[in-house]
C-alpha cells in the first residue's frame, strides 16, 4: 500500500511507543537486579552485583529451570504430535463433528487457567487416582499447548494445499513416505513456530501448574513464586528473569530465521479450494 | 516397476489410502483420546461436582445432589458484583490490547522491511520469557506512589493511579499484549498487499483502506487475539492480588473456594460463571472464523 | 506457621476435617479420654538408619541448594549419617494426603494439621526423654492443644510468631496501643490501611471484639457462633472501606510500607526487620493478637524412627533451631537458640507473657473450640464465604 | 496392442451435491496423444485426477492396460502427472525433485542422481540441478516437472494444463517440445486443456467435455470440421449457429446448423455460391493474419466472418462499418447439429 511518509511515520512512532511501554517494566527488572534495595524501591538507592553473584550460586534456581525445561520440552513434544495429527484431520477431511473437535482443541486455552487447573487436579486425584507428579504436570501443560501447534500447522496446511502430497503420491511415495519427505518438511517452520509458542506458554505457566504439579516438582514460576516472597531472595528472581530474557532471544531469533523465507508469501487457501471442488 | 510389485510394496499405504475414514480415525484417535479423556472428563467431573456437597465434618466431597452451590453463586451479591467487575476489566483489557496491537502489527506486517520485521517479532516475543510474576511485580514497582510512573508524570502534574482496578487493567493489558499482537500480525500477513493496492488504486485514502479493507479482513484475527486477552483476564487471580489493591476478581473467588476453603463443589459452581461467559463469547465469535486464527 | 505466600494460606484448608473425637479429647475442649493415638511412645532408640524422609513447608529443611549460606541439613547428615530427602508441600491438605500415602518419617505440621494427623493415626506419640533438646523448649510451647493429647506430646515445637500491628511512625501518631487504628479509627487512615488476605483474619477482628464488645461473649476467636461471626464481619466490612490493599506475602507488605501505600495494619516481625526506611514500628496491641506455632512430628509408620528422633532433636538444638527460625523470621523454640541469633529480642522470644497474648491459629469448626455445646460454631467454609463477601 | 492404455467405464464423480463427472466411457489407445478439452468446471480435470488416483470415483471403473485400478492408490499406479502449477517440492533442489520418484522406489543415491541428471539434460536443464525450484523461470519449472514425471518412464503421462501458466511464445515452443517428447517416449499422453487450439494442434484424438460428460470424441479434424453439438461447434473454434426461423429463412429447412466464419465470403454483390444473405457490417476487428468482421444480416442474425487476406488496407477498416455486404457460403460447409434433420445440399 502506498502510505504517505506521514502515516508511515505515525505508525512507526506508535510502534516505538508501544515497544517502549513493553520494555520499560523489563528495564525496571534489569535495574532492580542491580539495585541494593531488596524490595525494588524506586529509584534504586544504590547498585550492587550481589544478586547476580547469589543467583549464580543458586542451585534451586538452576534446578527449577531444569524442571521447567523438561516440562516444557515434554509438553511441547506431546503437543507437536497431537497438534499435528488433529490439524491434519481437520484440514484434510470433512467429517461430522469437525467443528466440535475444533472447539475441543481451543477450549483448554480459552477457559481460564484456574478452571483447567482445578478440573485437572480433581481429575488426577479422584478419577484417575494418581499422585500429582512431574507427569501430571506435563499432561496438563500439553493439554493447553496443543492449540498453538494446531493453529500454526493448520494455517500452513491451508496455505500449502494438497498439491505437493498428490505429486509425491503420484511419483510413487506411500502415505508415510509422503509425510516424511514432503508434508513434514513443509510443516517444519510452522511446527517450529507452534512449538516455540507452546514451549513459552508452558515455561511461564503458573496457575495450572499450581494445581497439577507434584509436591516435589518445582518449576521456575513456582520457584519464583516461592522466592519473590522472601525479601532476601526477591532480587535474585530479577536476575533470573533478566538472564531468561537474554537467553530466550537466541531460540526466537533462530526460529525467526528458519521460519522467515517461507512465511512471507501468503497464498490463499489452496487446500480448501481443492477440497471443495 | 510393474504395477503389481508396487502394489505389494505399498500394501499398508495402499490399505490406508483406500480407507479415508480409517486414516481419519488414526489421525484423530490419539488427540481425541487425550483431550476427551483428560480434559473433557475432567471438566465434566468438575461441573458435576458443582451439584455435590462438602461434608463440613470430614471436609470430603460428598455425592449428595444439591443446587445450593449454584444458588449461592447465582444469588450472592458478592458473586454478582465480582462478575461484573471481572467482565468489565476483561473487556477493557481486551479493547486496550487490540488498540495497542493494531498499529504495531500493521507496522510489522506492512511497513517494516524483512529485517526490521524479524527484529520486531523478536521484540514482541521476548517479554513472554520474563516471568509473569516478575512482570507483575515490576508493574507494582512502577505504579507505586514513589515509583517510576509517578516519577515520570509528576513533573507534568500527574500521579500514579495507585493500586486498584486501573493498575490491574494496566498490568493485565501489559501481560497479554504479545498474545494479541501475534495473531493480528499473522492475520495482516495473510492480507495480500495487492488488496491494499487495489483499494488505494480505487481512490481510498490509507485510513479508508484500513477501515474498509484491512479491518474487515482482519476481524477474525482480532477476535482470535481477543479470546486470549479476554479469557486470560477472566481467570486471573494473581495480578489482581499484586496490584489490585483490595479488589478481587472471579479467579480469586474460585481460588479461595478450592484453595482456602477446600470447598471444591462451591469452586466448581463459581467456575461455571467464567465458563458460561467464555462459551457465550466463543459461540458469538464462532461464525467469524476467529477460532481458526488463534 | 509462617505463611510464606498466598499459596500457603491454603494451610488452613479443610481444617474442618479434624475429627471431633480427637478434638474433644485434646485440651481445647477439655475432658474426654485418649484420642486416636495408638500405643505408647518408643522407649529406646537404636542405631541410625541410612536415610530419613522429611515432609515440610518450603524453607524448613534447607540444604543450601537455594542459597549456599542457608544450610542446616548438611551438618545433620554429617553428624548422624542420615541422608535427608525433603519434600515440600503447599497446603496442610496436601500434607495430609501425602502422609496418608506414606513413606515419610518426619513431618512439620501447622496447628490446623496436627490433630488431623493424630486422629488419623498417622503420627506417633513422642517420647521426649529421647529428645534431649526438648528440655530447653519454652514451657509455654509445651503441652498445647495443637501438639499434645492428654499431656502426651506428639511432637516438638518449632517456632512461633504473632500477627502484630505495624504503623508508619510519620503518619500514625501517637504510637497506637490498640487495634482500633485499623478498626474503629480506620477512617483516619482511609485508603492506607492494610490487612492479611485470608479468611483467618476474621479471628483478628474477633480478638478485637473480645476486648471491645464483651457482650458478644467471644471466648476464643476461632470459636464464633453466627451472631459473633456476623459482628466480626460487620467490623471487617466497615474496615474494607478504608483498606488500601490486602497483603498475602512479605514482599508486597514491605513494598507497601516502604512506599507509603500502607501506613497501618497487621504484619509479621520479620517484615518490620526487613524494612529499611526506618519509619515503621510494630506493637503487640493491648487486645492481644493472633499468631502461629508449628510442630515437628514422627510418622506412625516411620521406617527410620531413629533418624526421625535424631532430626527432632537436631532441629530443636539451639544452633539448628536458630538457623531455621531466623531464616523464616519467627521466634525460636528455646532460649538457648537465641545464643545463635541476634534478633531474638525483636521477636520477644521467650517472653511468656507476650506469648500468652497470642491466639495461635486454629481452624474454626462447627464444634465450638471454646467448649460451648449449646450452639453451633461457624466453620472455616463459612469464614471463607464471609471473607469473600467482606472483600466484595 | 491388445488392451487400451486407459479404459474408463461409466465413470461418475460427485462432490456432495455437485456431479463433476457424469458417466464417462472412454478408451485411450497405447501411444496416443489424447487431449481432454473443455471449459473450466466441465469435469476434464476431475477425470484426470480419477485416472491419477487422487480422487475415488463415485461409480464406474478405471482400467490401466486391462488392469482394474479403480481403487488403487496413486502411488501404486503406473501413471505420472505433470501438474498445472508444477507442484515442485520447494524444499528440494531441482535434481532432488527429479530424483524423488526414484528415491521413493529405493534406488541408490548415485544411480538416481545419474538418472535425474540425464533427465534434466533431456529437458535442457543440465546445469540447473542444484538450484531451488523458486530460482527458476516458469518455463524452466515446467520442464523440471516434465523431467520429474518422465524419469520414471510411466506408461501413461497425465498433463494437467501444463502450459497454462506460460506466455504465448513459450507455450508455442513447449507445444512442439511436448509433441516431440511424446513421440520419442512412445507413451500415452493424456493432456488436459481448455485451449482448443492447443488440443487441436497436439492431439491424435480429442475428447470435448461439457458438464461432466464427453460431448464429442474424435480426431482434431473431426472435432473441428464436424462438431456434433452446438456446444462443440461454439467451444472449439468459432461457429455461427443458424437455427429456428433464421435457418428456415436462409436455408429453407428448419434445424440447427453450424457455419465456420472462415467458410463465409463477403462481396458487394452475390457471386453465385450456394447461399447468399445480405447485411450490414457492424464491426471490424484487426487480427494481424486477417480480420474478423461482424455482419448484421437482414434476416436478423449476427454473423461472424473471418477474412484472411483482402485487398483493402487496415487503415480503412473503420470506414467499412455500416457498409452493405452480401455474405455467401457453400452448403457443404454447413454442419447439421440437429441429427434429426439431414443437411440439405
Amino acid at each position: 500500500m502506498r502510505l504517505s511518509r506521514l502515516s508511515k511515520g505515525v505508525l512507526g512512532a506508535l510502534t516505538a511507543a508501544v515497544l517502549a511501554i513493553v520494555y520499560i517494566p523489563l528495564l525496571v527488572v534489569v535495574l532492580n537486579s542491580f539495585s541494593t534495595s531488596q524490595t525494588f524501591a524506586w529509584p534504586p538507592p544504590g547498585f550492587t552485583l550481589e544478586w547476580w553473584a547469589r543467583a549464580a550460586r543458586s542451585q534451586g534456581a538452576l534446578d527449577a529451570i531444569g524442571t521447567s525445561v523438561i516440562v516444557a520440552l515434554a509438553a511441547t513434544a506431546v503437543s507437536l504430535v497431537l497438534g499435528t495429527l488433529i490439524s491434519l484431520a481437520l484440514q484434510r477431511y470433512e467429517f461430522f463433528g469437525r467443528s466440535t473437535v475444533n472447539l475441543l482443541v481451543i477450549l483448554p486455552i480459552a477457559l481460564p487457567g484456574i478452571i483447567t487447573g482445578i478440573a485437572l487436579n480433581n481429575f488426577f486425584r479422584t478419577i484417575a487416582g494418581v499422585q500429582l507428579s512431574l507427569l501430571t504436570l506435563i499432561v496438563a501443560h500439553a493439554t493447553f499447548c496443543i492449540v498453538t501447534v494446531f493453529n500454526n500447522v493448520l494455517a500452513r496446511l491451508r496455505r500449502t494445499g494438497t498439491r505437493l502430497e498428490e505429486a509425491s503420491a503420484d511419483l510413487g511415495a506411500g502415505v508415510w513416505t509422503t509425510f516424511r519427505l514432503v508434508t513434514f518438511p513443509q510443516l517444519r517452520s510452522a511446527l517450529l513456530a507452534g512449538g516455540l509458542l507452546a514451549f513459552a506458554l508452558s515455561f511461564d505457566e503458573i496457575i495450572v501448574t499450581t494445581f497439577t504439579a507434584g509436591t516435589g516438582v518445582q518449576t521456575l514460576p513456582i520457584w519464583i513464586l516461592n522466592n519473590v516472597f522472601r525479601p532476601n531472595q526477591a532480587p535474585v528472581v530479577n536476575v533470573v528473569a533478566v538472564v531468561l530474557i537474554l537467553v530466550s532471544i537466541i531460540p526466537i531469533a533462530i526460529a525467526q530465521k528458519l521460519a522467515g523465507p517461507e512465511s512471507g508469501t501468503p497464498r490463499a487457501s489452496a487446500g480448501r479450494a481443492a477440497r471443495s471442488r | 516397476m510393474s504395477a503389481t510389485t508396487s502394489t505389494r510394496r505399498h500394501s499398508v499405504s495402499a490399505f490406508l489410502f483406500e480407507h479415508a475414514r480409517l486414516r481419519l480415525a488414526l489421525l484423530l484417535t490419539a488427540p481425541l483420546f487425550w483431550l476427551g479423556l483428560v480434559y473433557i472428563v475432567a471438566l465434566a467431573a468438575l461441573l458435576v461436582t458443582a451439584f455435590w456437597t462438602v461434608d463440613s465434618f470430614t471436609g470430603e466431597v460428598r455425592i449428595e445432589w444439591t443446587l445450593d452451590n449454584i444458588v449461592t453463586v447465582l444469588t450472592a451479591s458478592v458473586y454478582q458484583s465480582v462478575t461484573l467487575r471481572t467482565v468489565g476489566i476483561a473487556l477493557l483489557v481486551t479493547v486496550i490490547d487490540i488498540l495497542l496491537a493494531l498499529p504495531i502489527a500493521f507496522f510489522m506486517a506492512k511497513v517494516a522491511g524483512p529485517r526490521l520485521q524479524r527484529a520486531l517479532v523478536i521484540a514482541v516475543l521476548t517479554p513472554l520469557w520474563a516471568s509473569y510474576l516478575v512482570k507483575a511485580y515490576s508493574w507494582r514497582t512502577v505504579l507505586s506512589p514513589e515509583g517510576l510512573f509517578a516519577w515520570l508524570v509528576e513533573p507534568i502534574g500527574g500521579s500514579s493511579p495507585g493500586y486498584g482496578i486501573p493498575a490491574t487493567v494496566i498490568t493485565l493489558s501489559y501481560l497479554w499484549l504479545p498474545y494479541v499482537i501475534l495473531p493480528i500480525y499473522a492475520g495482516l500477513e495473510r492480507v495480500p498487499d495487492s488488496l491494499l493496492d487495489a483499494s488505494s488504486d480505487l481512490g481510498a485514502k490509507p485510513w479508508r483502506t484500513v477501515r474498509s479493507v484491512v479491518l474487515p479482513l482482519l476481524y477474525p484475527a482480532v477476535i482470535a487475539g481477543s479470546i486470549f486477552s479476554f479469557s486470560l483476564t477472566l481467570g486471573d487471580y494473581i495480578a489482581v492480588s499484586i496490584v489490585g489493591g483490595a479488589n478481587q476478581m472471579l479467579g480469586n473467588l474460585v481460588y479461595t473456594n478450592v484453595g482456602t476453603a477446600n470447598n471444591l463443589p462451591l469452586a466448581a459452581a463459581a467456575a461455571l460463571i467464567p465458563i458460561a461467559i467464555i462459551m457465550v463469547y466463543l459461540a458469538a465469535v464462532r461464525r467469524t472464523g476467529a477460532l481458526d486464527n488463534l | 506457621m509462617r505463611r510464606l505466600n498466598f499459596r500457603r494460606s491454603g494451610a488452613l484448608v479443610g481444617l474442618a476435617i479434624a475429627s471431633v473425637a480427637a478434638l474433644t479429647a485434646c485440651g481445647t475442649a477439655g475432658g474426654g479420654s485418649g484420642g486416636g493415638a495408638s500405643g505408647a511412645p518408643t522407649d529406646e532408640l537404636g542405631d541410625y538408619e541410612d536415610a530419613v524422609s522429611i515432609l515440610a513447608w518450603p524453607g524448613y529443611v534447607e540444604d543450601g541448594s537455594n542459597d549456599p549460606d542457608v544450610d542446616w541439613v548438611t551438618p545433620f547428615e554429617e553428624e548422624t549419617g542420615c541422608q535427608v530427602t525433603a519434600k515440600y508441600y503447599g497446603t496442610s491438605d496436601e500434607a495430609l494426603s501425602l502422609m496418608k500415602s506414606g513413606g515419610y518419617d518426619v513431618v512439620a505440621a501447622s496447628g490446623d494439621l496436627t490433630l488431623r494427623l493424630v486422629a488419623g493415626d498417622l503420627v506417633q506419640p513422642v517420647n521426649t526423654d529421647l529428645i534431649p533438646n526438648y528440655e530447653n523448649v519454652y514451657d509455654f510451647l509445651k503441652d498445647k492443644s495443637w501438639n499434645s493429647v492428654d499431656g502426651q506430646p506428639y511432637g516438638v515445637p518449632h517456632g512461633y510468631g504473632a500477627n502484630l500491628l505495624m504503623y508508619n511512625t510519620d503518619v500514625v501518631q501517637p504510637a497506637p496501643t490498640s487495634w482500633d487504628v485499623v478498626f474503629d479509627r480506620a477512617a483516619e487512615f482511609s485508603g492506607k490501611v492494610t490487612a492479611y488476605d485470608s479468611p483467618i483474619y476474621i479471628a483478628d477482628a474477633a480478638v478485637y471484639l473480645m476486648a471491645h464488645k464483651p457482650e458478644l461473649g467471644i471466648e476464643n476467636p476461632y470459636a464464633l457462633d453466627e451472631t459473633q461471626l456476623a459482628a466480626a464481619v460487620d467490623l471487617l466490612k466497615a474496615q474494607r472501606q478504608h483498606i488500601g490493599e490486602y497483603w498475602g506475602d512479605y514482599l508486597k507488605e514491605i513494598q507497601a510500607f516502604e512506599s507509603g501505600t500502607s501506613v497501618v495494619g497487621t504484619t509479621w516481625q520479620v517484615i518490620q526487620n526487613s524494612i529499611t526506611t526506618g519509619n515503621t514500628e510494630v506493637v503487640l496491641p493491648e487486645e492481644g493478637a493472633t499468631g502461629w506455632s508449628d510442630t515437628w512430628m514422627i510418622a506412625s509408620d516411620a521406617e527410620a524412627p531413629n533418624c526421625a528422633y535424631a532430626w527432632l532433636n537436631y532441629i530443636a538444638s539451639p544452633e539448628a533451631n536458630a538457623a531455621a527460625t531466623q531464616y523464616f523470621g519467627e521466634a525460636p523454640s528455646s532460649q538457648e537458640a537465641c545464643e545463635f541469633r541476634d534478633d531474638c529480642e525483636a521477636y520477644h522470644a521467650g517472653d511468656a507473657e507476650y506469648a500468652e497474648q497470642i491466639w495461635y491459629w486454629s481452624t474454626p469448626i462447627a464444634e465450638c473450640l471454646d467448649g460451648r455445646t449449646d450452639v453451633q460454631c461457624t466453620d472455616y467454609s463459612q469464614w471463607t464465604a464471609a471473607w469473600q463477601e467482606i472483600k466484595g | 496392442m491388445s488392451a487400451p492404455a486407459i479404459s474408463l467405464r461409466g465413470l461418475r464423480k460427485e462432490f456432495g451435491s455437485v456431479t463433476a463427472v457424469d458417466g464417462v466411457d472412454l478408451d485411450i489407445a497405447q501411444g496416443e496423444f489424447f487431449s481432454m478439452l473443455g471449459p473450466s468446471g466441465s469435469g476434464k480435470t476431475t477425470v484426470l485426477r480419477l485416472i491419477a488416483g487422487f480422487e475415488q470415483p463415485t461409480a464406474g471403473t478405471i482400467e490401466l492396460f486391462g488392469e482394474d485400478v479403480t481403487s488403487t492408490a496413486p502411488f501404486d499406479r503406473d501413471v505420472n502427472t505433470v501438474f498445472q502449477d508444477y507442484a515442485l517440492f520447494p524444499h528440494l533442489s531441482v535434481l532432488e525433485n527429479v530424483a524423488y520418484g526414484l528415491r521413493v522406489r529405493g534406488m541408490g543415491k548415485r544411480e538416481r542422481a545419474e538418472r535425474a541428471r540425464e533427465a534434466l539434460e533431456g529437458v535442457r536443464l543440465g546445469g540447473y540441478g542444484d538450484r531451488r525450484p523458486s530460482a527458476l523461470s516458469g518455463g524452466q519449472r515446467q520442464r523440471v516437472a516434465l523431467a520429474r514425471a518422465t524419469v520414471l518412464r510411466p506408461k501413461v503421462l497425465l498433463l494437467d494444463e501444463p502450459l497454462g501458466a506460460l506466455d504465448l511464445k513459450l507455450r508455442e515452443q513447449m507445444q512442439v517440445e511436448l509433441k516431440q517428447l511424446q513421440r520419442s517416449l512412445g507413451i500415452t499422453f493424456i493432456f488436459v486443456t481448455h485451449d482448443q487450439e492447443e488440443a487441436l494442434t497436439l492431439s491424435d484424438r480429442v475428447a470435448v467435455f461439457n458438464d461432466g460428460r464427453i460431448e464429442q470424441l474424435g480426431t482434431p479434424a473431426e472435432i473441428y470440421e464436424r462438431p456434433q453439438s452446438r456446444f462443440v461447434a461454439t467451444f472449439v473454434g468459432t461457429s455461427n449457429v443458424l437455427e429456428g426461423a433464421v435457418a428456415a429463412q436462409l436455408l429453407g429447412v428448419p434445424g440447427t446448423f453450424a457455419l465456420r466464419p472462415e467458410r463465409i465470403t463477403l462481396a458487394d454483390a452475390p457471386t453465385g455460391r450456394d447461399r447468399a444473405a445480405s447485411g450490414t457490417i457492424a464491426e471490424v476487428v484487426y487480427l494481424g493474419t486477417g480480420r474478423r468482421i461482424i455482419v448484421d444480416l437482414d434476416a436478423g442474425l449476427q454473423l461472424t466472418v473471418l477474412e484472411h487476406t483482402l485487398g483493402r488496407d487496415a487503415a480503412s477498416d473503420a470506414a467499412l462499418r455500416g457498409t452493405r455486404v452480401v455474405a455467401e457460403w457453400s452448403d457443404r460447409d454447413l454442419v447439421a447439429l440437429d441429427a434429426a434433420v439431414p443437411v440439405t445440399p
